[in-house]
């Protein structure tokens, strides 16, 4: 059997919008930015993927830029908006858990002397809101946070802060990076009082390569991109027509199964974390309940470690996220699991199993027949007893 | 800087203005018009000429001749349909606006296009009140 | 019947190119940053696609990094060697005629703080490589030149560019945006001598939204975006792995078909000038035979507007492009018109046919019998008199 | 800054090395062993237990346990394929070098592996060394 239960890293693209796309290659080709039919037809096409995307976060389509994904939009939002604000003030407010497209963001502003702090989160996540509080300052002009944390799906509360910085006088502008969000839980840029909102494809089973970012009408940004302007001042570039056409049909369908889809994913979350919840020595990272993405399992299985885990479930036919779910190459435990003060030794036991509308019962039937066994066999052989940890 | 939105809506062209281009109704040149004025420059990518026969202070027939984009068409041509029949004082009143009102609405970037016909539009009367200088009474206020 | 001469500004995808994304949306969909069975099957693509498109430049696979197109590609790569090489000297050459995509970040980088001098070239297109010699100081770090020019098809002589440059003492880097020469003329990174080169898919009957730049190895170069490493480090975000493979199917097909191809553009190209200069009043701009890109054919017709001109043909099935190849917002005539000593009035009245391995004689036929009628309607209700150009 | 290449060339897995990593053939506890040694630290992310059953000097027998990735447990497991039979002076002389080389090589970034069970094994034989100390000849040159 093979399971997918990694699609907070990337999902498979939903067959509809493959169809939707493929007239785009072949037939609908245009260049979007020429008045001739053909490139008209793209230019529409375009247009209709704006009105969509817009529609979902209760948005205008004007306030829609195409980008290449999710990462490109987080780098165009937090410099852009820094750039534009320098003389306003040069100090940012992020979490510690934001996704590795944020941070590195913010550590290059850091370098280009801008100031940035970084909120702490408590056990299951949450980010701070107090100390938000006490760290806004009259230099303050952003702050960037995730609206679920795309390791331990821990939903945050974004609504609280950016109702915190309605309040001040001082206009400080709100990024919310929605790519792990996004098709999990509501994204209604006014509820949220965001100015900023990033969005990906690839994580709502539209293709990879584009993403795109909500700027608010009248929020100050310079482009941090040069180039050939095709469509998007801020986005230079031949936009990836075809994409941007899939995004759209993805969010059409995102939309018209959101609440299926969320009560599906929540069915099989809590399964699997009860399951889990019997094998000895495992922990759940994050919340349980309303608070934790639909579509998200965290869990530390102590006393083994992550892409041994990872890679035996393969074997299985299983594939899963381990450790900082985006990134493998770095020999440290997850900055998030960190932060929410898991044991490093733990943290590298941890596993992350992500559920999208296509999973089945059957498929938690069997991951949660393999699991246990996996944890045996992996702490059988290993010299590290979990009850040391 | 603030955000400035996708230059494709600048650009973009209502159905009744490519409709008015691919058709244009009164396009040609005029056998002895009362008079012709003509503005723009093709250095500038647009000019326009403008033919009216007027009688007794009525434009009886218009026609134009163009060097420009599709906007500059299907302005010219509107304006002409709007001002045809027309007493002069009445096409005197024509606003910029009611071209491109009357297209459909005209691209940003395309609004110099109505800019132009209306100006030639201008000139015409102008001319034809000068070269009556005296002859006719002052247009209404 | 329906005729595309547009190919230059974007071209429609291989059926083949089709065939091998389809099954990296719904099969072969894992992210290519983890080391299980899906996601080592998407790196192992992404590794395929460096190796054919490397062979085709005769390149190491290594040394080429996957972008959004050429436009992300030419900004990498100019601003990423500036800013490393800042140290040794702020001195850039371009020349008049490049693609917006290099002279918008060449603007940028001027209002950084560089300098960068725009080289002439002469009423063919050719660039000035005296004038080139006569720029170079002990300040030049990076030249940038296009193999060649998208809107009228001149060949640049970047071999004997790079022999220049080769010969100084200090080095300077060379950059060569291949966007339009890609497919329609050889380009080997070693013969040419560029350390950088700029490819983009959607030219060559690859998907848009998905390019390369090869970067010699060693060469010094800064990250320009900041986000999530993926595979790239100097291009963050998740890959556009469907749009890589049919990258990588597209260049097969290239170099497969290539001298067939050529041969077959070249022939019709010279079909279509034959054809254009029996029409009164009308000049072919840039240079004739083998020193002109084989899918290009750059007429000024006098007496007449270019967009207009571009509508009626599409009213005929036809589709070309007019006045600058790329940027139809800015109502200035075309730069690289200018550049060559064309006056306004006739640079307004240019249209450019560019073709394809997908262009037939019947296509050339249709073409030279519709164009002459449009150019005499056209005329006909011009107030312009072509004779007084 | 110089280009940096992938970080994928870094971690990718040969085909040798995940073979050894599905099927490790010495891996396990082992009783009554002469020697046992252990290195890492599961704070770290890798930890490595290394059992050694020695008779006459020769390495008759060889078992392992990991805390740690694919590239661990493969590591591990090929050093100890290495070792066994192999007297101790030999067992001695093994390079890291080897260990990556009969996996069909380690990704750059893995290489700490293949040091992790190479500085296990050198500290169990010298552990074997000095409780043999004056009981034993010298390791050879
Ligand atoms: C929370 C979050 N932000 C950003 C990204 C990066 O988005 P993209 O892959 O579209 O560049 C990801 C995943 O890759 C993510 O999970
Ligand atoms: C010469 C040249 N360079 C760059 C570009 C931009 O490339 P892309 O569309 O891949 O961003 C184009 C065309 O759009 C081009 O013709």
């Amino acid at each position: 059997m093979r399971v997918y239960l990694d699609n907070g890293t990337t999902t498979p693209v939903a067959p509809e919008v493959v169809e939707a796309m493929l007239p785009y290659f072949t037939e609908k080709f245009g260049h979007p930015v020429f008045p001739y039919s053909l490139g008209q037809e793209a230019a529409d096409a375009v247009e209709r993927a704006q009105e969509i995307i817009a529609r979902s976060i209760n948005a205008r389509p004007e306030e829609v830029v195409f980008t290449s994904g999710a990462t490109q939009a987080n780098d165009m939002a937090i410099r852009g908006v820094a750039y534009a604000n320098r003389n306003r003030g040069r100090h940012l407010i992020t979490t510690k858990v934001e996704n590795p497209s944020v941070l590195r963001v913010c550590e290059r502003l850091e370098k280009e002397g801008f100031r940035v702090d970084y909120l702490p989160v408590d056990a299951e996540g949450f980010v701070d809101t107090a100390e938000l509080e006490k760290r806004l300052s009259d230099e303050t002009i952003l702050v960037s946070v995730a609206n679920v944390n795309d390791e331990i799906g821990t939903i945050e509360p974004v609504e609280e802060i950016g109702e915190i910085l309605r309040e001040r006088q001082r206009k400080i502008y709100f990024h919310v990076n929605a790519a792990a969000g996004y098709g999990r839980v509501e994204v209604d840029v006014k509820k949220i009082g965001a100015d900023l909102v990033s969005l990906s494809a690839h994580k709502i089973h539209g293709p990879k390569g584009v993403g795109a970012l909500y700027v608010a009408e009248g929020t100050p940004i310079e482009p941090v991109y040069f180039g050939y302007i095709s469509l998007f001042n801020l986005r230079p570039g031949t936009e990836n027509i075809p994409g941007i056409v899939g995004f759209g049909r993805a969010v059409e369908l995102m939309m018209e199964n959101f609440e299926r889809d969320v009560a599906h994913m929540t069915r099989l979350r809590d399964r699997l974390i009860s399951g889990f919840e019997e094998i000895p020595h495992t922990l759940i990272n994050g919340p349980r309940g309303k608070k934790r993405s639909p579509a998200n399992v965290s869990c530390s299985f102590k006393g083994l470690e992550g892409e041994s885990m990872m890679l035996h479930l393969d074997l299985n036919g299983i594939s899963v996220a381990t450790g900082s779910a985006c990134s493998t190459t770095k020999l440290e435990p997850s900055h998030v699991l960190t932060a929410i003060g898991l044991k490093a030794a733990v943290a590298h036991g941890t596993i992350r199993f992500t559920l999208s509308r296509y999973n089945t019962e059957e498929e938690i039937d069997y991951t949660l027949s393999v699991v246990p066994r996996v944890v045996e066999q992996l702490r059988r052989i290993s010299p590290v007893k979990p009850e040391q940890l | 800087m603030t955000v400035e939105y996708t230059e494709r809506g600048m650009l973009k062209y209502s159905e009744k203005l490519l409709e008015r281009f691919r058709n244009p109704k009164h396009i040609g040149e005029m056998e002895n018009p009362t008079v012709v004025a003509e503005e723009g420059d093709p250095q500038c990518g647009d000019m326009f000429r403008l033919y009216l026969k007027i009688e007794d202070d009525r434009i009886v027939d218009a026609k134009f001749l163009s060097f420009g984009c599709a906007a500059n068409i299907a302005t010219g041509d509107m304006t002409v349909e709007l001002v045809k029949g027309k007493t002069v004082a009445e096409a005197e009143r024509l606003q910029i606006k009611e071209i491109a009102d009357a297209l459909g609405g005209l691209p940003l970037i395309k609004m110099h296009c109505a800019v132009l016909s209306y100006k030639t539009l201008k000139k015409a009367l102008a001319e034809y009140r000068k070269s009556r200088a005296g002859s006719v009474s002052p247009p209404q206020g």
